[in-house]
Parts: structure tokens; sequence; C-alpha cells
């Protein structure tokens, strides 16, 4: 049994390599192949799973080493899965909504040409995300970390003609790598502490490593984490990563890869244990973003944009969770499931919803759309309470536990964080409501004909050219919105099931938590007030939410220009100027240190060189002139020549 | 009487010869300067083996003349067709090739 | 006495040389199939060696010993262990993709007088390059070393100033006046570097009065020879130079960029990665092990220079506006690293060195030629001139992203393996160095993907419109090294186990260890 | 140690009988035999310009020296086999001459030179033919005005001047004597009988005849004036010791002389006569060899002579004074080496980097390589500080590598030509690898022989020499002579830059397809070239077993 976890990875791999080295051949059945794979491996998780239910509670850890891959003295990495509760969780959310969504893309990337390569990719990432959450050891970890991540650039790229898609993807390299230094350094930490890097041994030992070491790997985890979950200060890069398609924004940047950092965090739970400051660390950074992307969340006219900022904010609710030790892990893992779902919902429902405006992204730009395509709305709705926390749907359960671990965390610490999640609920209430109203509600604020500055309202910064490469090439003329073809609904009605249920099936009997326990323990949040009325508390506060949301968007009608807005609108807007700091101080920085460098190599340390060549040629010309033709004054320096060599010999004597 | 005042007759033949050679510019006569020096070398090898009392220095005399003969033949021969393909024997004009 | 297989090894591509050479003028394809043969037959030498050579056998293997100019008690020694067999094979193996790729690099533009075969001079000295290059990696002598280290530079030197790209071909002047400008400062760099050895060569043998690797090692090991700890330091300096020059070592790495940027991109693969590697290898089987006190003394210097070099080197590199330049100064920052990994003197360390000198070989060649085939389509090196080329031609910018992410070394290709190594065996005996250095990664994926992204993605170039993809001969080239760095990605175990013993060798030459984990996790498996 | 017994390091008693007291002279002919070859040769040479029929001449002077440099050579190797460089070396003609292992691998380079040399002479194929006869690069009348009416005539009949060639002989016959003179007289005289001829040769270039002219003034006057120091410094010398002979000298230097007379007694105390003399002395050697500050004339008169004169006489002087400045060095003054030692590092030091530097900014290839002469001369310089067995054997080794690579580059130079002659200019040489890819391979072979390439003859003897240096304590003097040689790098490296890299020019030179005696010649240079340089083992032996001096 345990031989089937590396086909796990192998199926979506195979598929990967066979259709980008396959070439046009498999144009016809590329989306099939990939799909299947995705499904075969999906498949697959479910027999692991069924069999690891059939082992009992404390042996449900599956391994297999398939061979050593760097053996060096000392030095031992492994190709060798693990496979327990925590991986378990992971693949089968990852195949389960991957292969949805690879459904889905068949739909919506229909009158791509290159339709294949984007399943090669999609596959390539599965793979990725597999091996990523199947590894043994943290060097495993990191190629699947890695991989991960080429995956997503290639996505995010994948319309590459477009400078801003192209630009996006490298941005989200880059970050990422910023991010992977952490790891990287972590990994090293680890070698030079425990002598090893495998998940055994490191996170068994873990208690005995001076705590300072441990903090120091813990940072460091942490620091990688933001890169993957898109956490501040890391996260500006998930917001342009909108520029790929839909289906991946729904995948990739919304169910599964920016996830990744919860599991790592929640993987390393053992060293956080053992290092308090990091926890500290992990829970503000939990906190800030939570904040960070729910108000950005508020101000982003592009539908998509919108969604990332709330993407952002809820992985933010679990990283805060998985900084507060054993009483958040499991929480943890659990709203990431369940945002799993209603996240990949959303954006499928949004993608829906472009796909039927012509690739237009601009809220401002819809209106109404309810009556045009109602499966749409009806999922998208769901998702929306759920996301919103709507009591019984899966939100609610989820978010509401984090917020008991928040003030339960204990002392001054657990009333900051409670409020903030609590506050952060109350937001995310109202941008949701503010996307639901722009989008689905109000009376229609598109024209049925093309209008000429379509790109001129949306953000500064990121121009939206459809058309080109968009499914609707062929049609010039104005949006008409009509439902997406059965292949998209489908995945969108079945992630809406689980925004629904999911949550509540989990938390029957605290199901989850017991699952979990084994690998990330577990203990019960006592908040100092009432669980009951902390619940109360986030369903006023949601409430509010949604009605200030109301007022403000619901009532009258709304300016297709986006009005100027308060300051702090204009911020958010802006990324709350995260972007431009960047740009000014890292961007411009580097680009006059690299400018300046390549003068300095080709003065200084260049012209040091020529410089002495440069000397020496002088002295020639100097010394030169001595040779005048005069054959006297040849004479003269051999008079003086023997004069001074009789000198010197009678000297050396001397002395 | 003591033999070393020929020594220090000869050195001053010898300097005279020298700074004649770096001063006058006639070919010819610098070729003279030179004879000077090699005679000035010649009164010195007698002189010392007057001094030492064997006869090798006064053998080496002779040698020296005889050089000395052949070197004006060949020395004069250089000069005059030099002279005859410049019309002058200064040695100054002689300075095409330089640097 | 067994069949001379080394000699026979280094011999065979000299003699193809010799004949390529004689290949009449108008036999230009002649010549070059000739060539390719030549190359091919010694890869095929180059396998036997790696298969004859045991891992778990003596240090040196298929030695061989015969004396030569007793005089200077200079022997014909030759002799391989482990590192020298994996940069043999690397050797032997890059050399046919080089000759391929270059097949038209040196064809006469307009039909010069009879006599003058550029074609035939270009192959020939490719293959000139490889047998010296092969021979200073047998050689176990000293100044046999030294002098093949040295002739190396005649050819390499013709190769960089005789043959420009197609673009900037030799009936444009300007162009050929900064070709031989960079022919000359490559060869004056080196050379210099080179004659500062021949005095430290010149004392060495004052010193030990042998030229013998392994004599003088055992001389040391065993006390009979004594160095005075100055002596030591200074001959170790004037070695150290030549190899740094040649690595190159930051701050004298500025001949590089020229001899790449204006050399055929063949000739620069073969600079940087075969020719350079000399260098890098000769510190540790030279510097190491004859001075392998001073080389801990002067550790922390060249540990500076060698992160000077990843960063600088990483920063021009993302200051390039021409592609070749810009690869050169990657592998300036490359070159860092390994020696970064050698002078860390852990086995992680040095171990990934050799590996990263393999690995860096193979991802440069697959990048550089790539690269070429772009240079040579548009006739132009400068990034600014490309964009959108993955529209037109995407096989050509799919092995292009494939060079470019092995060059940011990412998991499953190749370099990362040995980067990472290097990294840890850094890191573990210097954290602050091990540090600093990570940074080199986010920095390679900048320029890296800025390059891809310059000239790759985007809207199409009017120029690049009708640029045709990657060709037959193109593609038999790219194939096979992308092959190869996926392989030794996931699957290096046959190089590491050729490397290690030889790096336990080194590392009780210096007389080190392993720093030891503060805690032995009990291993849970 | 002892003086003496420094001394006894690289000198041997002679064979006994040598050292004869006032008996009758006696002469070894047989151990003279090469010097009495190529003196009889040279007088036969004479002879034949006076009754030969002029059209005959040419063909019977050539024939002469080739045979008698043969014959010369042959008794070389023959002497040279029979020990009398080893075992049996001994003083002959009454202490004038030695015949040792140095002098005979000297005279045996010599020889081999000169060979190589006369073909250089002898050929005419490159300059067009004048009046349908084949000139070759001297003058047709040297004693008629450039240009005169008599000059056009003498071109018309066809004279040549075949005077050269026992002209050559009788410098030859010098330069043997040179390196094996063992008393000062002799050195003397051996010194003028090579430089007179010389002088004349000089000055009898067809082409450029003001040039030639003026070279031949200018090495005659300074090389008289140099010549009268040496003298003087002999002089000197004499004045100390009481006696010309080495041996007297060396013993009376070192203090180990036997029957000390008054007189004696007197000079021995005043060491100023033998400082101030042997200063002398070595002066005189080191003009010859061109060492910094005595160098100036060595441009002028490289680029003034007749190339293959140039050629001949930058390979077999050298060779020559090295030669005796060895043995001065050795035999007579070891006991002085703390005298002369630091003031043989200075000019060393000087000659190696002036040489270099001042080559970089040359314009004329003749130039050059007479300024890379005068650096190489401070390499051999190095090797003759050493005071030590492998300081010779390595300087030996040195002087017979550069010497055919010099006479290679030379000879190489007369090919390239234009309507004016040969085209010295760098400026015409660029492009020549396109134009005749060979010769330029050629050139560029005898360049990185020059700046000391591995696997040239050049690197091997730098290798020698530095090695020596380093073991005889001189390693400050290496590290100089690998920068300076970085130096000379450049400027080699520049001419190949311009040979195969540079455009050529329309108005280029042409390249004169010489007869098989320059060819030859190229060819000996060529392959001594590269087998010293891959294979030095056994001359370096030779050299190593010669490196002993008889005393």
């Amino acid at each position: 049994m345990e031989n089937l976890i590396a086909l796990l990875v192998a199926a979506p791999l195979l598929g990967a390599a066979v259709l980008l080295c396959g070439g046009r051949r498999l144009d016809r059945v590329g989306h099939w192949i990939g799909t299947a794979l995705a499904a075969a491996s999906f498949v697959l998780g479910l027999v692991l799973f069924g069999a690891m239910l059939g082992y009992d509670v404390e042996a449900r850890t599956m391994r297999q080493h398939l061979y050593t891959w760097v053996p060096v003295e000392g030095f031992q990495g492994d190709i060798a899965f693990q496979l327990d509760q925590l991986s378990m969780t992971f693949v089968l959310l990852i195949t389960g909504v991957g292969t949805l969504i690879h459904l889905y893309s068949i739909g919506y990337m229909e009158h791509d040409e290159r339709r294949r390569r984007f399943f090669g990719y999609l596959n390539l990432f599965l793979a990725a995300m597999l091996l990523l959450v199947v590894a043994d050891n943290y060097l495993l970890l990191y190629f699947g970390w890695e991989g991960v991540g080429l995956a997503s650039y290639l996505l995010i790229g994948f319309w590459q003609h477009k400078p801003s898609a192209a630009t996006a993807a490298k941005k989200a390299f880059i970050v990422n790598r910023v991010g992977d230094i952490g790891l990287s350094i972590a990994i090293m930490l680890m070698f030079t502490t425990f002598g090893t890097f495998a998940f055994g041994p490191v996170l068994g030992a873990a208690g005995d490593a001076t705590e300072g070491k441990m903090t120091a790997i813990g940072l460091m985890l942490l620091l990688a984490a933001c890169g993957k979950s898109a956490q501040v200060p890391l996260q500006s890069w998930l917001g342009d990563a909108m520029e790929g398609p839909t289906p991946v924004s729904a995948l990739i940047h919304a169910a599964t890869m920016v996830t990744a950092g919860v599991y790592l965090i929640t993987r390393s739970g053992a060293i956080f244990n053992a290092a308090p400051d990091a926890q500290t660390a992990v829970v503000v950074v939990g906190a800030v973003t939570l904040l960070f992307g729910a108000i950005v969340g508020c101000a982003k006219d592009d539908i998509k944009k919108a969604l990332a900022g709330s993407t952002m904010s809820q992985i933010g609710y679990m990283i805060l969770a998985a900084g507060l030790g054993p009483i958040g892990y499991a929480f943890a893992i659990m709203h990431l499931v369940t945002h799993g779902f209603f996240k990949a919902g959303l954006f499928l429902g949004a993608g829906s919803v472009m796909h039927g405006m012509n690739d237009e992204v601009d809220m401002r730009k819809y209106g109404g759309l309810r009556k045009y395509m109602p499966v749409t709305f009806v999922t998208f709705g769901l998702g929306y309470l759920a996301i919103i926390g709507f009591p019984g749907l899966s939100g609610f359960f989820s978010k509401d536990k984090i917020i008991e671990a928040a003030f339960a965390s204990g002392g001054t610490q657990g009333w900051i964080l409670g409020t903030v999640t609590l506050l952060g609920a109350g937001i995310t209430a109202y941008y949701m409501t503010r996307v639901m109203i722009l989008t689905f509600f109000g009376e229609k604020r598109w024209q049925p004909a093309p209008d000429p500055d379509k790109a001129a309202s949306v953000e500064p910064g990121i121009e939206v050219t459809p058309g080109a490469v968009s499914d609707h090439a062929a049609d010039a003329s104005g949006p008409h919105p009509h439902e997406s073809p059965k292949s998209m609904t489908i995945p969108m009605i079945v992630l809406a099931f689980g925004s629904v249920f999911a949550g509540g099936f989990f938390s029957i009997g605290d199901r989850f938590v017991n699952w979990l326990e084994p690998v990330t323990q577990f203990e019960h949040p006592h908040p100092p007030i009432s669980v009951p009325v902390i619940t109360g508390m986030t369903v006023v506060v949601l409430l509010a939410g949604v009605a200030i949301a109301y007022l403000q968007y619901g009532r009258g009608p709304v300016p297709v220009v986006a009005p100027r807005g308060s300051l702090l609108t204009r911020a958010a807007r802006r990324d709350l100027l995260q972007d431009d700091f960047n740009h000014v101080v890292l961007v411009r920085g580097g680009e006059h240190l690299t400018r300046s460098l390549v003068y300095v190599d080709h003065t200084l340390v260049d012209g040091v060189v020529n410089g002495t060549a440069a000397s020496v040629g002088g002295l020639s010309g100097r010394l030169r002139k001595l040779q005048n033709g005069y054959a006297r004054s040849y004479a003269v320096s051999m008079f003086g020549g023997t004069a001074i060599l009789i000198a010197a010999t009678l000297l050396m004597r001397a002395v | 009487m003591n033999p070393v005042n020929y020594l220090y007759l000869a050195a001053l033949l010898f300097t005279i010869g020298a700074a004649g050679v770096l001063i006058r510019r006639n070919a010819i006569v610098v070729f003279m300067c030179v004879e000077l020096m090699l005679n000035a070398c010649n009164l010195a090898f007698v002189a010392f083996s007057r001094m030492h009392g064997n006869l090798d220095g006064q053998i080496i005399a002779f040698f020296t003349m005889v050089v000395a003969a052949a070197e004006v033949v060949v020395g004069l021969a250089i000069i005059v067709s030099l002279f005859r393909s410049r019309h002058s024997a200064s040695v100054d004009d002689a300075s095409l090739m330089k640097l | 006495m067994s069949f001379p297989l080394l000699t026979v090894t280094a011999a065979l591509p000299a003699v193809g040389a010799v004949l390529t050479a004689a290949v009449p003028a108008g036999r230009r394809t002649a010549a070059k199939w000739l060539a390719l043969l030549f190359s091919l037959a010694t890869l095929v030498l180059a396998a036997a060696v790696f298969i004859r050579f045991e891992p778990g056998g003596d240090r040196y293997q298929l030695t061989e010993s015969h004396a030569w100019i007793p005089d200077f008690g200079v022997r014909y020694e030759l002799g391989v262990d482990g590192i020298a067999v994996a940069l043999i094979a690397l050797t032997a193996l890059l050399i046919p993709f080089i000759i391929l790729a270059g097949w038209h690099d040196a064809d006469p533009l307009e039909t010069k007088s009879s006599r003058w075969r550029p074609t035939q001079g270009f192959f020939a000295l490719i293959l000139m390059v490889e047998a010296m290059v092969v021979i200073s990696f047998e050689a176990t002598d000293v100044f046999l070393f030294y002098i093949f280290f040295e002739a190396m530079l005649i050819p390499m030197y013709f190769l960089i100033g005789g043959f420009g790209d197609r673009a900037h071909a030799g009936t444009d002047g300007a162009a050929a006046t900064q070709r031989s400008y960079a022919a000359v400062k490559f060869l004056l760099y080196n050379l210099a570097g080179g004659l500062i050895m021949l005095a430290a060569v010149v004392g060495l043998y004052v010193v030990a009065g042998s030229f013998s690797l392994s004599e003088i090692v055992e001389a040391r090991a065993s006390g009979e020879l004594e160095m005075a700890t100055n002596t030591e330091r200074l001959l170790f300096l004037g070695f150290f130079f030549a190899f740094a020059v040649k690595a190159p070592l930051w701050p004298l790495h500025t001949w590089l960029p020229n001899a790449m940027g204006e050399a055929t991109a063949p000739v620069a693969v073969l600079i940087t990665a075969v020719v350079d590697k000399v260098g890098t290898f000769a510190m540790l089987r030279f510097c190491l092990q004859l001075f392998p006190e001073a080389s801990k003394w002067a550790t922390p210097a060249i540990i500076v220079l060698a992160l000077i070099s990843i960063i600088y080197g990483a920063l021009l590199a993302v200051g390039q506006r021409d592609i070749k330049r810009l690869i050169a100064y990657a592998s300036i920052s490359h070159f860092g690293f390994i020696v970064l990994g050698i002078f860390a003197m852990t086995s992680q360390g040095q171990s990934g060195a050799t590996l990263y000198m393999v690995n860096h070989g193979i991802s440069t060649a697959a990048l550089m030629l790539v690269a070429g085939f772009l240079i040579t389509r548009r006739g132009s090196r400068l990034i600014a001139d490309y964009g959108g080329v993955q529209k037109v031609a995407p096989v050509l910018a799919g092995t292009f992203l494939v060079g470019s992410l092995a060059t940011l070394s990412l998991p499953g290709l190749a370099p990362f393996v040995s980067e990472f190594l290097v990294l840890v065996g850094a890191f573990a005996a210097y954290p602050v160095a091990g540090i600093v250095a990570t940074l080199g990664i986010v920095l390679a994926a900048l320029y890296t993907l800025v390059l891809y992204q310059r000239t790759m993605t985007g809207p199409v170039k009017a120029e690049v419109r009708t640029m045709p993809d990657l060709k037959a001969r193109e593609l038999v080239v790219v194939a096979p090294l992308i092959a190869l760095l996926l392989l030794l990605g996931v699957f290096p175990k046959p190089l590491t186990d050729v490397v290690n013993p030889a790096v336990q060798h080194t590392m009780n030459d210096v007389r080190k260890t392993d720093p030891t984990p503060e805690i032995e996790a009990e291993a849970a498996k | 140690m002892s003086a003496s017994a420094v001394h006894s390091l690289w000198t041997t008693v002679a064979a006994p009988g040598a050292e004869g007291g006032f008996t009758a002279p006696h002469i070894e002919y047989a151990q003279l035999s090469p010097t009495l070859v190529v003196v009889g040769a040279a007088v036969v040479g004479v002879l034949l310009e006076a009754f030969v029929p002029r059209k005959a001449r040419y063909y019977a002077q050539l024939f002469l020296s080739v045979v008698a440099i043969t014959a010369a050579f042959a008794a070389v190797v023959a002497l040279a086999a029979g020990g009398y460089g080893t075992t049996k070396a001994q003083i002959a003609a009454e202490g004038a001459i030695a015949v040792d292992g140095p002098a005979l691998f000297l005279q045996g380079t010599i020889l081999l030179a000169s060979l190589v040399a006369v073909f250089t002479f002898a050929e005419r194929r490159l300059d067009p033919d004048a009046h349908g006869n084949r000139v070759d690069s001297f003058a047709a009348q040297a004693a008629s005005v450039p240009g005169s009416e008599s000059e056009k005539a003498a071109v018309k009949a066809g004279f040549t001047t075949t005077e050269v060639f026992p002209l050559m002989l009788f410098a030859v016959a010098g330069m043997l004597v040179f390196p094996a003179a063992n008393d000062l007289l002799t050195l003397f005289v051996a010194l003028e009988v090579f430089s007179l001829p010389l002088y004349l040769l000089c000055a009898v270039a067809r082409r450029k005849r003001l040039m030639s002219q003026e070279a031949a003034v200018k090495y005659f006057l300074l090389g008289a004036f140099s010549s009268a120091f040496l003298l003087f410094g002999i002089a000197l010398v004499y004045g100390y010791a009481g006696s010309v002979s080495y041996a007297r000298i060396a013993s009376v230097v070192d203090g180990t002389v036997k029957q000390i007379d008054p007189a004696l007694a007197d000079t021995m105390g005043n060491d100023a006569l033998l400082l101030i003399g042997g200063a002398m002395i070595l002066m005189g050697l080191l003009f010859k060899v061109g060492a910094v500050p005595f160098h100036m004339w060595t441009p002028d008169v490289y680029q003034g002579a007749p190339t293959p004169v140039t050629g001949f006489m930058a390979a077999a002087t050298k060779v020559a004074a090295f030669g005796a400045m060895l043995r001065l060095l050795y035999v007579v003054l070891p006991g002085l080496r703390w005298d002369w030692r630091p003031v043989m590092w200075a000019i060393a030091i000087v000659t190696m980097l002036g040489g270099a530097i001042v080559a970089i900014t040359q314009t004329d290839i003749k130039r050059l390589l007479a300024y890379s002469s005068i650096a190489h001369a401070g390499f051999i310089l190095a090797g003759v500080i050493a005071t030590r067995p492998e300081g010779i054997s390595s300087v030996l080794f040195y002087l017979l590598a550069y010497s055919f690579v010099t006479i290679g580059a030379f000879a190489v130079v007369t090919l390239v030509r234009d309507a004016g002659g040969e085209a010295t200019h760098l400026s015409k040489w660029a492009g020549l690898g396109r134009r005749s890819p060979l010769v330029a391979a050629v050139f560029a072979v005898f360049l990185l022989a020059f700046a000391g390439i591995p696997l040239t003859s050049g690197f091997a003897g730098k290798f020698a020499v530095f090695k020596a240096a380093a073991e005889g304590g001189a390693g400050a003097l290496v590290v100089v002579g690998v920068i300076s040689s970085a130096i000379a790098a450049f400027f080699y490296i520049r001419v190949i830059v311009l040979m195969f890299f540079s455009e050529p020019k329309a108005d280029g030179p042409t390249v004169a397809v010489p007869s098989p005696l320059t060819t030859a010649a190229i060819g000996v240079g060529v392959a001594v070239t590269l087998v010293l340089g891959v294979a030095p083992q056994y001359f370096l032996d030779l050299a190593g077993q010669a490196g002993v001096f008889v005393r």
C-alpha cells in the first residue's frame, strides 16, 4: 500500500512530461489526458485514505523510501515519502480540488491554442504540490516547494504576450525566492544542529536543542511561509498573480499552493512549540496580514484582486491559528480545507462571470448579473455566505474556532488577537458583500457595445487587455452575459456543496480535530469568555459588515468610474503602498546599485589593470627617447655605465 | 724613477681619449681618440711589465698595435664609405635610426 | 605496463586536431565531420576511464609514470582521482556539442585565398584545447600540469580572437578590434597569472626538489619535507593567483565578460565550461594538497573574495544589456560558489564544489548554446533587440527557459544539488558566509528571469517575427544536455560516488574534519 | 666555505703536462682543429676572391664555407666524443686556449648557428633579378656610393659581394676562440678578430645603404670604444696579478698563489687595480651581449645591418660573448663573486626590465627583435649570476635554444618584402596571417618561443635559468624575470594580433618564396625550437656534462 505514494506524485508528473514534450499532435486530447491523470491521483488518494482509515489511529503514518537523492559524506538527502493524516488531508484537497479545476479549465481554456501546455503546467503543479506534502524530509519538501513556485510562475505568465503577465510571473517567482532563502537557511541550521533534516529525527529532537537555535529555525521557516503564502511583508506578488488564467488563481493562488506556508508551520509544530518567540512572530504576521488583506480587499474594484485580498486575509487567519500552537494547528488546517472549497468556488464563479463578460474584471462594470447567470450566482452566493462565516456554513465553523482559539491564547495577547480576528470577520463580511452586490445586484452597468477605454478605469499598473488570447477573441462586440458550459458549472456546484457542508461535517464531534490530533497534538482552547458569547459577537460583527456594505452599495447606483475615495481607500487600492515602497526602495535602488556597479567594474576594477598597462607604455615611450640616434650619447651612457659599474664594485668592497 | 707615474700618465691619456670620444663630432677624430685610448693601454702594459719584471706586458703591447692597425683599416674603410655617401664625416649626422 | 588509457585519451584529440588542420581548404565539411568523429571517440575513451575507475580503490588510478626531463626533476606522471574523472568526463562530453553547435561558425564569409582555412583551424583548435585540458586534469606532476595549463592559452587565444559571431563577423572592423582586444586581454591576464605561478613552481622545486605531487604530499605528511611558514604561504599565493585568474575570481574576472562576449557561443562555452574549470580544479588538487597550512591560513580572505564574486557577479549580470556578457557575469557568480565550496573545507562543500564544476559546465553550455542559436538568428547580442520569441519559436524559448532555470539552480535540475551542498558546506563552517551566499540565489532568479522575460515574452518584435525555431542539428545539441540536467538533478549518485572518496582524501590532506552537529538526532528510520 | 673550495665547484685541475714551464712551444693541433679549420678556410676564401672568376666565386665561397664549418663542427663533435669536454679537458696552446666542456659546447653552438647563417647569407631568390642576375642581400660593390654610376655599373655587371663569406668565416673563427680563450690577451685578440669583420658586414646591405653604413659606423666606434675599455681593464688586471693567464690570475685572486715576488706582493695588496680592471673587462663583455646600459648600439645596428647579418650577430655574438663572460666570472674572478654578484644583479634586472619595457612601443620588427634580444640577455645574466654548475649548464642550454630561434626569426623577416626591400615596419605586417598563414604561423612559433610559452625551447631555457638562479639564492631575480616576461609577452602578442587578427592592407607586402637555403634555415629553427621545447633532456644532459670549466 505504501508504494502507491510514489504513484500519487508520478501520475501528474507523467502527465506533465507527456503534455509538454508531446508536441502538437496531442493538442486534441491533451486536456483529457491531463484531467484523467489528475483524477487518477485523486482516486489513488482516496484509496490510500481508505487504507489509512483501516489502520489504528496511532499507526496511520505510511512511509516509502525510493532512493538516496544526495549521498554525500554526512549529508544524506533521501527521496522518501511520509503520508500521515496531515499529508493525507492535503493530498485529498489538492487532488480533489485540482481535478475539479482541470475539469473547469477544459471549458474555460477551450479557445486557447496553447491549452495542451496549460494542462501540462497544471499537472506539473499537482505533482510538485503533492511532492511537497508527502515529502518526509525538508530537502525534498524544498524540491516540491520550488516546484510549485515554478508551476505558479509558468501559469501566472501563461499569457506571456501580455507584459503585465510576464512581469507578474517574474515578480511572484522572485518574491518567493526571498522566502526560499528562509527555507534553505532553516535546512542548513537543522543540518548543523541535528546532522539531518528528515522530519522524524529533527522534530523528534526539537526539544533537546537550544531555544535560540529553534527560534532561528522557526523564524526562517516563517520567512519561507510568508513567501509562499503571501503574508506581510512578502504578500505583494499575490495581487499581480491574478494576471494568470482564473482557474490558476482558483487552484494555486486560493485553494492549495498559497496554503503551503500553513502546512510548513503546522508540520514543523514541534520546532515552534520549542520556540515561543518564533510563535509570537507567526501570530503577529498572521494578525497583520489578516487585516492587511481584508483592507485591500475592500478597496479593489477588480473582482479577482478583491478575492486575492480576501485570500491573503483568510490565510492570515490560518497562520495566526497555526501560531497559537497545539490549540490552533487543527483549526488552521480545518479552515484551510473549508477555505479551499469556498475560495476556489468563488474564483471559479468570478471566472465564469468574466467568461460571460469578455474578460472584464472591473466589478464597477458588472451589476445585475444574477438574472443572466443563475448557476454562477447561486454557487458564488453560497461561497459568499460560507466565507463571511454565515452560521451553519463551512466558514462559520472553521473561522469561529480560530477566533475562540485566538481569545484563548491567553492574557493581553489573547484579547488583542481575539479582537483582531473579530474585526477581520467584520471586514470580510463587508468586502464580500460589496463584491456580491457590485456583481450580481443593482442595475447593469455594462453596455452591449464594445467600449474603447476598457482598461482605463482599472487598477493603475495592471492594464487588462482582453481579446488576443481570450476565448472570446472571435466576437469583438460588447459583452452579452450568458451561463457558462457544463464543464465549468459542475465544478462550481461541487465546490459549493463543499463550502456549505464541509465545516459542519468536520465539526460534528470534533471529527477533524481528532483526525489530525496524532500529528499536530491538540489541547482544547479555554477562552476567557464563554464560547456562545464569542459566536454571538462574531455573528453581530458580520451582520454589521454586511449592513454597512449594503448601505454603501446596495441602495444607490454605483458609479462606473471609481470615486477618488478616502486616503485609506486610495492607499488600499495600491495595496497600502507596499508595492510603491518596494518599487522605490528595492527596484529603483537595485537599478542604481547595479548601474553604478557596472560603472565601477568598467572603470575601477578594469581601470586599474588598464592603467598599469598604460603607465608601462608611457614609461616605455619616455625611455625610448633616450635612444636618440647619436652615437656619442650612446658612448656617454656606456661611459657612465662603466663609471657606475666601477663605483659600485668598489662600494661593494667598501661595505 | 717610480713606474707608477707612468700609470698615472696612462690613466690620464685614457681619460683624455674617452673624453674626446664623447665630445668630438668628426668620426675620424673620434676614432683617433679611441686609438689614443689604446695607446694609453699600451703604456700601462709596459709600465706594469716593468714593475713585475716579466715581458708579458710588452708582448701584449705589440699585439695591441697590430690590432689597432687592423682596426684602422676597417674603421677608415667604413668611415670613408660613409663620408662618400653623405659628404660628411660627422657622427651626429648619422642618426637616421633612433627611438 | 598496462594500456596507457590516460595518455591515449589526451592524445587522441591532439591527433584529431592535426588531421583536421591538414584537411585541404576545399573540404570544409570533411574537416567538420573528422573533428566531430574524433571528439566522439574521445568521449568513448573518457567513458572508459569513468568505468575503469574504482571509487573505492587507490586515490590515483590508471597511473602512468615515465622519466621526462630529469634535469628539472620532471616526470611524465598521469593519474586520475574521482574529481579528475568527473571533469574529464565533462570535457569529453561537452566538446562534441560545442563542435556541433559551432558547425557553421567558422565558414569563411567570402572565399579567401586558397591557403586560408579558417574552418579547419577552428575545429582543430577546439580539439587542441580539449587535449590540453584533459591532460592537465590527468597530470599528477606539477610541472607537467603547468606546461599544459599555460600552453592551452594559445589555442584559446586564437579561438577567441579569430572567430566572432556571424553577426559581427570579421568584415566589420570595429567588432574585429573588439575581438582582438578581448583575446589579448584574455591572454595577458592568464599569462600574467601563469608567469607568477612559474616563479612559484621554480620556488617549489627549490624547496621540495621534486615536482611529483604524490611525493611532495607524502614527504610533507611524513615530515621529511619542512616548509617555512612564509615560504609555503608565498608559494601558495603564487599558485592561487594563477588559478584565481583562470577561475575567475573577483577582482581578476574582467577578462571573462570580454572574452565570452566577443567569442562565438561555442567558444564561450569552451572558456567557461571547460577551460576555466582547470582553475578551480587546480585549487582543489594543487593548492590544498601542496600547501594545506597556507590554504587554511588564506581561507578567510578567499572566502570573502568568493562571496564578493557571488554577489558582485550576480548584480552585474542584472545590469547587463548583452546576453552573452550577462551569462559571463552569471558564471563569475557561480565560480564564486565553487571557490566558496572548495575553501569551506567541509566534505559537503568540496563534493558540492566538484559537482558544481560539472553541473555548471552542462547548464552554462545549455543556456549559452541556445543563446548562441538565438543570436545567430537575429544577429544581435543586445537583450533589447529581442522580445516575444516564445511566440514564434516556442521550442527555442522552452529550452532557453530550462537553461535559465538550471542557471538559477531550481531543484530537480542538476545545479541545485551542487549549489545546495556548497551552501550547506559553507554554512557548516562559516555560517555568515553561508547566509550571504544564499542571497545569491535570489539574484540568480532575478537576472535569469529578467533575461527570459525581456527576450522571450511580451509582444513579438518585428525583427523576430520570422525567426525559425530550433533546427534538427540544434535540437541534437540541446536535448541531450537538458536530459542530462534533469537526470543529474534527481539522480546525481553516479557522480557523487566517484567524487566523495577523492574529497575525503583532500580533507585528510588539509587535516580537516566536518564540524559535528551539536545534537546527534537518533535516526528515526 | 673558502674561496678556493667554492672555486673548485666548477673547475677541475687541468690534465697534467698542459701546465708547461719554458719548454719548447707545443701546440695541440688536434684540439685546436675547429678553429684552425675555419681560419684556414677564411684565408682560402680570400685567395678565392682573388683568383676565382667572378661568376664562380659565389658557388666556390658558399661551398668552401659550408664545408669548412661542417668540418669544424665534425671536429668539435669528435673532440667531445673523445672526452675532451669532460675527463680529458685541458689547456692547449701554451695556456692560451682552454679545451673543455663549455668551450666545445659553445663552439658547437656557434658553428651550427653559423652554418644556418651561411644559408641565409647565400639566399639569392628574394630580391628580384637585376639585369638577369640573381642578387643576394649584399651590395653589388660595397665600395661604390649608393645610387652612383659606379654602383649602377656594378649591378649591371652582376657583381656581388662574395667577400662576405670569408669575412664571416673570420668572424666565426674569432667567436670560436673567444669563449675558449684562457688568457686575457687571447680574449682581446679574439674579440677584435670577430668584431672587425662584423663591422664590415654591417655596412654592405644592398638596400637602405645609408642606414647600413650608419649602423656600421655606430657599431664600429662604440665597439672600438668598448674594446679600449676592455683592454685597459686587462692592463689593470695584468698589473694586479703580473700575468694575463686565467689560472694565474685566479690563484692570485684566491691568494693561493705559490711564489710571491715583492712586486707582486706590492700590487696584490692593491685591490683597486683588480676591481677596476675586472669591472672594465666585464663592461667590454656586457657591451657585446648588449646589456643595459651598454645596449644602445643594439637596436640601431640590428635595424641597419643586412638582415642575415643581424641574425648571425644576434645569435653567434651572444653565444661567444656569454661564453667568455662565464669563463671570466667562473674561472678568473670567483674569488671576487661577493663583489661582482650584486652589480651583476642590478645589471640583470635593468636589462630584463629595460629591454622588455622599451620594446613595447617599437614599430619596426627588427628593432623589436633587438630589444627582445636585450631582454633575453637579461634572462641569461640571471643564469650567469647563479654561481653554481647549474648556472653554467642552464646558460649553455639557453644560448643553444636562443640562437636558433633568433636566426629563424630574422630569416622570416627577410621573406616579408615590398617594393623597398624588406618591409620591416610593423604596420606592413598587418593581416600577414590571412595572406600566407604558413609564414605567419612559423613566425608566431618563434615569437611564442621568445615569449617563453611552454612546449617551446624558450620556455625550457627560461625555466632552466630561473631554476638555477633560484637555487643560487636569487629568488628576487626570478620574480623580476617573470614580471618582465609578462611585459615582454605583451609585445610579442601584439605582433601575433597584427598578423592574424587585423585586416590585410591593400598595399601590404608580399611574402617572397625563398630558395631551399632560407627554407632550410627556417625549418631548422622551427625544428630545434619544438624539439628543445618538448624533449630537452638530451641537450640538458649535454649542457650538464659540459658545465665544468678547466682551470
